[in-house]
């Protein structure tokens, strides 16, 4: 074999390897389509101005970050319905705690964090150990969550300190802070899932648990711990709610939609409901689709109601051209 | 046992200590006792077959050495010392491992990933891509497999043989002191059964005790030292390779002549007219398939898993239709796109994998007896009409034709013997009047009597004047059925032998020898 | 003597053991039901009288039909999310079509199944036929079905409801003997309910819904037509939407966020029912239960002075514990 | 199987212990009596211990919001005339605070965005077709070109967002609007806005002072007040209120229940038995209606901090056959009709739809270099039983808020009848 024949090789199997998510494509088409349409109907900022482009990513970052967890549960052909009072959850509790005090910050998400990681395994406890169906579950700790934190902080708690919202308003030179927070998770996200045994024994428990038992696999433990991930993601998202609202409230997390709006972007990103397949890259694709369609919507300036046929829309043909060809009943 | 340098051989002299040993195995599953008080020793170095009938017990012994299911009793010994596996793992890393006979892949994962899952090679958790696919190549290469298949392919790009190798892989990549493997050879070719068969010598070599189920007779006579017999779930008895001939272990399967075995084979003149004929039918599996079957006649379909046994019924019931070619039934040209149409033109089908394709599980009796009358008859029907009083009245008639004992029809199936779940999924096609049936594998998996029965149902039913497809992995089944038999090769048909043909027929054509005399045969079949 | 008393004492376990396989078979919604209500009238002597329980059962009357519907597509397999929507649709686009005359009251309900049929053609096409997951074909519908309402009345709903239309939701037959006045809202959930019945526990709709909810390949192969069973069970289920809309509309009057988790009450009330999520099992009578239990433990809550938010809590812990007790009891049969 | 069932029962427990723990304030988990003494309780008002309702969580008033400096100067300015009374009542101001703006001047045509918190409400939807009603006729006098909506559908994030997007372009806006989603959240976004354009405030306000102009009408505590003094001054002997809320967290709506609170606690003897939100939600509202009446017998005062859901509460007594309550609702056209036909004993405290217009013809005056009012102060007329029926209009829909100050407009009824918010244009080719 000759040096450039096997670098050849080497370059045919790094395309193999990274295996560009058809999501890409569709976001691709959306872009080219919307910014042409911006062009000809509106004054063409999206191609041209890069504080429109940025604030693509910049729309996607609550969304985004939970996301990848809602990936690692759907991976694991679990779902998780709580993330939204997650990260209500958070945001209250961490506003609740700082109070404005920059020196509560480490507590605050210290405090956060760990209720997220119990949220998440008490999740994961009822789907493995109880044996309830994900669905139920997650639906269900979401309302015993919702009822707690309504009952108990009916409105705008506390504040974050000034300081702290340099995570959601921050810059490193032109780029905002959260974008590389967004990139950071996803790359965490990409590395546990590709690289880590950990993303290797979820791939095998959602793509079949009982062959994944058969090898050896603590496929409970592994779901739990997929649940956590997901909890994680969700009080990273509250945290960076918080920051850009300043006080954390019981209804930001449902009124993001963030529970189905996270599932529909994984599974707009190629991650099968039925476990076992995608993977965040996927994910971060779908929820860019997500920021270029609002700002495309609020360029064009379509009426508001028609956005959420529109997303609708999309989010049914987006699924629909991924599941046509399959030989599958769907249910 | 000072001299540690002829190991090997100095323990086969002494009677040594088996490597692996079970004792007063017992298990029970709802309505069925699969194991009976089952003790068995494997020694190291050593080839060591279980045969025996399907349902016999040998999986569910093969997954308590495996730690997959927990004994109800009895225990296990790995060297002299107890252990117990509450988990496949727990076997694992003691040095027992299986390969199962379903596959056990993950589709939309690589090769590597596949032979390694939970076992990555790794630090702190981080896995090492490098050194897993190196590892992975090295045991494909060990199985002479390394050309065949990359470590990086996607499991779901691999054939069925392929796959089999990477299960195989798998199995020997655990360094396991202990090999079960539950049918290895099912899927393969000759020339691969042939590199399984170097490999097994291989790893006796080293040491290893290797367990071998397998239907195929032949090849248990290859490479195996031992052979135990199972037979519901009892031990009939183990004997040396060398020191038994096939009959023998046969007769120990059964446990009885195989003529009394079979209900008689139908009589040329009970054969009436052509009820399906097909000709030049093809689909992206079959190739070119033409067949013809007549009332009260038993047409049996052999040939090796992945020959097209399965798909050449599913292709004739519509669920993957042919693309080209006609099709008769009951002497007019029909297109059979869907189950549905198949149902209506008078057919049936009993499939291969009946939890899977045969029954609703959480559905009692009575509705699983009437499913197919029910996707008969209108959606709305027998509201308002009394049908459905007259379904219902049909259960205990059709519970008396199949031999379902019991009286409580609102009891779920899932809940039933393997026998009586199957005789349930056969009884809804009664119910449907069909009067040309495919029976793919109608005996898979439960006991000797309620096969006997259920073979006594199909010979019942070509006396009625219906026609019989029946396919089947299990030669003597096959033998003793058919009237006919179609051997599949390679998607298509490969030849036609007459009735009472013998195993060695069968097996060439299905193994993709043209037979010299093939056409002989069917000329005399012909004559007769 | 001792083996005389021993047979007689063993008779009578015999009895005794037979009488509790019957009461173990009873599905424990009832118990729990009237456990529930026992208290709830114990603290409030309202629900004593005929009119207590009457008032009880109209309002229980609208969540008992939507969960009836989510019941027959749960037990198909699917879920269906966009019932809530389509509450919210019914009502505004009620209000828009009526435009204050009550001559077309007819006319509008007409339209209105006929958008529930459309509606539920959509969801079960695309589950059916682009193999799409309901979950995310329903949630798409969840969006757009609301969508469509708020575009087409600008967000503010045009005209009053008729009160021959509200008649539905508000109105009482008077002078029925022994009850006096009778809900009208409690009849039509009282018909829908053994229509239902029929359709789920005798006719062959039902017991392929059935099938195919336990087994879509075993069903195909039986000749089931699965797409065919499974649009008509969206479409069942989206026409009861309607209905209940029409009976909250008739009792609440217009307003824009009515339909607002709904899905999640019906899924929650189907659940409490003994549905088996994903498919299989489903029942009429206990689904119809499982809502008045839901609807009766939320009174109840009320009456002890729990604050209104632990309601969703109470909520949460109820569908996990009817689930897991399910999961738990199959798992021991096993 | 127990162990495990265990496990996470405890582990739910241990959850909602540590939430407890966390909780600001007393706990609500222990089941209210009606007559229960609450020694054990710190009470918010020592005066007013009786007042249950008071002190559930909903009747919670968010500090940041609420001020008594501001109530009292409200009180004080429902009692006062405008300082031009010439002028339509929807440019008609309370107190004089004036702005220069000629900094800002420019020549028309002008390009103003506006950033709205959501039409999701038919009082947003009255004051939003109010709003594009007034910029066609400000189109057609050549003053405004493109009027960019952009719409955060109540939720704060896209809303932040979308600020943050209509700032990006320079030159795409000459002066931004803002009708904030909720307070604290959106200051720093306003904050952003007040660096690169003239920024005018309406309906809900923001914690800072940056605005050029920041525009309502006298507010929530004049809403607050009227309704809770016409309970004080009509509630029977010994009646029992029960108040709702939509929402909290919204300034105008702390403000509302902060000034009623006050209005209750001051007289003594009202007895608050609930404060609920009820999501502006008919259904709900009924249901908690009857809930209520099922636990205290009888609720003879409703007080509502958003008139949407009255008529629904009002039903709840119909259905049950019993007299209707004192009753507090808003200026929406179903209730004033249901009032008009039942003969109520009512008010409707009104926070006027015509401030939207108003936003806009604000803006072009501050483009035009035209001096305004900083913090400009429109009336609040209230909708009594004397006026009742000058403000009912049987001709418009229920849903119609009768103070949108819209009769002198070109399109006057249809635009408000047939409402169509679609048929705007935002950008003119």
């Amino acid at each position: 074999m000759t040096t450039s024949s096997v670098s050849a090789n080497g370059f045919n199997k790094f395309l193999h390897s990274i295996r560009i998510p058809p999501v890409y494509y569709f976001l691709l088409v959306i872009f080219i389509g919307g910014a042409a349409l911006d062009f000809y109907f509106a004054d063409g900022q999206i191609l041209t101005n890069r504080a429109i482009l940025t604030n693509i990513f910049v729309r996607s970052v609550a969304l985004g970050i939970v996301a990848v967890g809602q990936t690692f549960v759907l991976i694991g052909a679990s779902i998780d319905l709580s993330v939204a009072y997650t990260i209500s959850m958070t945001a209250v509790m961490s506003s609740f705690i700082m109070q404005g005090d920059p020196t509560k910050v480490p507590t605050a998400i210290f405090v956060v964090f760990i209720i997220g990681a119990v949220i998440g395994l008490v999740n994961g406890l009822i789907i493995t150990k109880l044996g309830v169906n994900s669905f139920i579950a997650t639906l269900g700790t979401a309302l015993i969550l919702k009822g707690i934190l309504n009952a108990t902080f009916a409105n705008f708690t506390g504040s974050v300190p000034r300081s702290y919202e340099t995570f959601g308003y921050g810059r490193i030179g032109p780029i905002p802070i959260s974008i590389f927070v967004l990139l950071g998770v996803v790359l965490l996200g990409w590395f546990i899932l590709a690289r880590t045994k950990f993303g290797s024994q979820l791939y095998g428990v959602g793509g079949n648990s009982e062959v994944a038992r058969l090898s050896g696999l603590r496929t409970h433990r592994v779901l739990i711990g997929a649940h956590v991930i997901c909890s994680l993601t969700a009080v990273l998202t509250g945290l960076f709610i918080v920051s850009r609202l300043r006080a954390g409230a019981p209804w930001i997390g449902p009124d993001g939609v963030y529970d189905l709006e996270s599932v529909a972007t994984t599974v707009i990103g190629g991650t099968a409901l039925s476990g076992g397949k995608g993977g965040v890259w996927g994910t971060l694709g779908g929820v860019l689709i997500f920021g270029v369609i609002d700002t495309l919507f609020n360029q064009l300036g379509v009426n508001p109601f028609l956005k959420n046929v529109l997303r609708g829309v999309i989010i049914i043909l987006a699924v629909a051209s991924y599941t046509l060809r399959s030989k599958r009943e769907a249910a | 046992m000072t001299e540690e340098q002829n190991k090997t051989t100095v323990l086969r002299k002494t009677q040594p200590e088996p490597l692996l040993e079970v004792r007063n195995i017992t298990k029970r599953f709802p309505g069925v006792l699969a194991l009976d008080d089952v003790s068995l020793k494997f020694m190291q170095g050593e080839v060591h077959a279980v045969v025996g009938e399907n349902g016999a017990g040998k999986s569910t012994l093969m997954k308590i050495m495996a730690g997959a299911y927990i004994a109800d009793s009895g225990e296990i010994l790995l060297q002299g010392k107890k252990v117990s596996f509450s988990h496949p793992q727990e076997a694992h890393e003691q040095g027992v491992s299986i390969i199962y006979q379903e596959f056990n892949l993950l589709p939309e994962r690589t090769v590597a990933q596949n032979i390694y899952l939970g076992r990555e090679p790794s630090k702190f958790g981080v896995i090492d891509i490098r050194a897993l696919n190196k590892k992975a190549l090295t045991v494909l290469k060990e199985l002479g497999a390394d050309e065949m298949i990359s470590p990086t392919a996607l499991c779901n790009t691999l054939s069925v043989a392929e796959q089999q190798i990477v299960e195989i892989a798998k199995a020997i990549s655990f360094d396991s002191k202990v090999l079960i493997m539950d049918e290895p050879t099912a899927a393969l070719t000759l020339v691969e059964v042939r590199i399984l068969n170097a490999l097994v010598s291989r790893l006796k070599t080293r040491g290893m005790a290797l367990i071998f189920i397998s239907h195929r007779l032949v090849e248990v006579f290859d490479i195996a030292d031992k052979i135990t017999v199972l037979k519901d779930g009892q031990l009939v008895g183990t004997e040396l390779a060398k020191d038994v001939n096939a009959e023998k272990i046969v007769h120990m399967m059964v446990g009885r002549i195989l003529d009394h075995y079979f209900p008689p084979l139908g009589k040329k003149e009970d054969f009436g007219e052509v009820v399906l004929r097909v000709n030049n039918c093809s689909n992206h599996f079959l190739k070119n398939i033409n067949l013809e079957l007549r009332k009260g006649e038993v047409l049996g379909i052999a040939g090796l898993q992945g020959s097209g046994r399965t798909e050449l019924a599913q292709a004739l019931f519509g669920v993957m239709p042919f693309k080209t070619g006609t099709m008769e039934i009951n002497g007019k040209t029909r297109t059979v796109k869907a189950p549905s149409t198949a149902i209506k033109y008078s057919m049936g089908f009993m499939t291969e994998d009946r939890k899977a394709e045969g029954l609703l599980p959480k559905q009692p009796i009575r509705d699983n007896m009437l499913l197919t009358v029910r996707s008969m008859q209108s959606i709305l029907g027998n509201i308002f009409n009394d049908g459905i009083r007259k379904s219902r009245k049909m259960v205990p008639t059709l519970a008396k034709q199949v031999d379902v004992r019991t009286d409580n029809y609102d009891r779920e199936v899932q809940f039933l013997s393997g026998g009586n779940q199957q005789k349930v999924a056969l009884s809804k096609w009664l119910a449907s009047n069909a009067d040309i049936f495919i029976f793919d594998e109608p005996t898979r998996g439960i006991d000797v009597e309620a096969k006997a029965s259920i073979h006594d149902l199909i010979r019942g039913l070509t006396k009625k004047g219906i026609a019989v497809l029946m396919i089947s992995s299990e030669l003597p089944e096959i033998i003793g059925m058919s009237d006919r038999i179609l051997v599949m090769w390679d998607g298509s048909i490969a030849g036609e032998l007459p009735a009472k043909s013998t195993e060695s027929d069968v097996m060439l054509l299905a193994t993709g020898h043209e037979t010299n005399n093939h056409s002989n045969k069917n000329d005399e079949a012909g004559k007769e | 003597m001792t083996t005389t008393t021993m047979a007689k004492s063993s008779r009578a376990v015999k009895v005794l053991n037979t009488i509790w396989t019957w009461i173990k078979k009873i599905p424990p919604v009832y118990p729990i039901f009237i456990l529930i209500f026992l208290t709830v009238g114990f603290l409030n002597p309202n629900y004593q009288t005929a009119n207590g329980i009457f008032v009880f059962l109209r309002r229980a009357s609208p969540l008992a039909i939507l969960a009836i519907g989510q019941m027959f597509v749960l037990s198909s397999g699917g879920f269906d999310l966009s019932m809530g929507s389509l509450v919210t649709f019914v009502i505004v686009g009620s209000s828009m079509l009526l435009n204050n005359d009550p001559e077309k009251a007819m006319i509008t309900i007409v339209i209105m199944l006929g958008v529930g049929v459309i509606v539920g053609l959509i969801n079960g096409v695309t589950v059916s036929f682009l193999k799409v997951p309901s979950l995310i074909v329903t949630l798409g519908m969840l969006l757009l079905v609301k969508g469509v309402a708020m575009f087409w009345s600008g967000g503010a709903p045009r005209g009053y409801f008729t009160d021959n239309f509200r008649i539905f939701g508000r109105g009482n037959i008077e002078n029925v003997p022994i009850f006096g006045k009778f809900p009208i809202a409690l009849l039509i959930m009282i018909v829908i309910a053994l229509l239902s019945y029929y359709l789920f526990h005798k006719s062959n709709f039902g017991k392929q819904i059935l099938a195919i909810g336990d087994n879509v390949r075993a069903s195909q192969l039986s000749g089931v037509r699965v797409r065919v069973i499974r649009v008509l069970a969206f479409v069942y289920s989206a026409l009861l939407a309607v209905v209940a809309a029409i009976l909250l509309g008739g009792y609440g009057g217009i307003s824009t966020n009515v339909g607002d988790g709904l899905e999640m009450q019906a899924v929650s009330a189907a659940v409490v029912g003994g549905t088996l999520l994903l498919g299989g099992k489903g029942s009429v009578p206990s689904v119809v239960f499982g809502a008045f239990t839901l609807e009766a433990l939320f009174n109840l809550l009320n009456l002890l002075g729990l604050p209104k938010p632990y309601k969703d809590a109470v909520q949460g812990l109820i569908i996990i514990g009817a689930v897991a007790y399910v999961a738990l009891s199959t798992r021991k049969k096993r | 199987m127990k162990k495990s069932m265990l496990l996470v029962v405890s582990v739910i427990v241990v959850f909602a212990m540590l939430l407890a723990a966390c909780k600001p304030a007393a706990p609500t988990a222990a089941p209210v009596e009606p007559e229960a003494p609450v020694a054990t309780e710190a009470p918010v008002v020592p005066d007013a211990p009786k007042n249950q309702g008071l002190q559930m969580d909903a009747a919670k008033v968010a500090p940041q919001f609420y001020n008594d400096a501001d109530f009292d100067e409200s009180l004080q300015l429902m009692k006062q005339a405008p300082l031009n009374p010439d002028a339509p009542i929807y440019m008609q101001y309370l107190i004089n605070d004036p702005v220069d703006t000629t900094q800002y001047k420019k020549a028309p045509p002008y390009n103003i965005c506006f950033s709205n918190a959501g039409v999701n409400n038919p009082w947003r939807v009255v004051g939003y077709t109010t709003m594009r009603e007034q910029v066609e006729e400000l189109r057609a006098a050549g003053l405004i070109k493109n009027f960019i909506h952009v719409d955060a559908q109540g939720q704060d994030a896209k809303q932040i967002a979308d600020i943050e997007d209509l700032i990006a372009t320079p030159g795409k806006c000459d002066l931004l609007i803002v009708s904030p989603n909720t307070s604290e959240a959106l200051t720093p976004a306003v904050e952003k806005a007040c660096e690169k354009l003239p920024v005018v405030v309406f309906d809900r306000g923001v914690l800072t002072d940056c605005p050029v102009v920041f525009e309502k009408t006298i507010g929530g505590y004049a809403f607050g007040i009227s309704g809770a003094q016409f309970i004080v001054d009509n509630l029977p002997e010994g009646g029992n209120v029960l108040a709702f809320r939509i929402l909290p967290g919204v300034d105008v709506l702390e403000q509302r229940w902060g000034a009623a609170k006050r209005i209750f606690e001051e007289a003594g003897n009202i007895n608050v038995v609930g404060v609920e939100f009820d999501d502006y939600n008919t259904v709900k509202t009924n249901t908690i209606v009857r809930d209520y009446i099922d636990r205290f017998g009888h609720i003879d005062g409703i007080w509502m901090d958003a008139g949407g859901p009255a008529v629904g509460a009002l039903e709840a007594y119909q259905d049950l056959g019993l007299p209707f309550p004192v009753m507090v609702g808003e200026d929406q056209n179903d209730y004033l009709k249901f009032w008009k036909e039942n003969n109520l004993t009512a008010i409707a405290p009104t926070f006027p739809t015509f401030q939207w217009r108003s936003a806009v013809l604000i803006a072009v005056k501050i483009l035009q270099g035209e001096t305004v009012q900083h913090r400009w102060v429109l009336p609040q007329p209230d909708v009594t039983q004397e006026n009742l029926d000058k403000y009912y209009n049987a001709a418009m829909p229920p849903l119609y808020y009768a103070l949108s100050g819209a009769e002198d407009m070109k399109n006057w009824p249809d635009a408000w009848i047939n409402v169509d918010t679609t048929k705007y244009v935002d950008v003119l080719p």
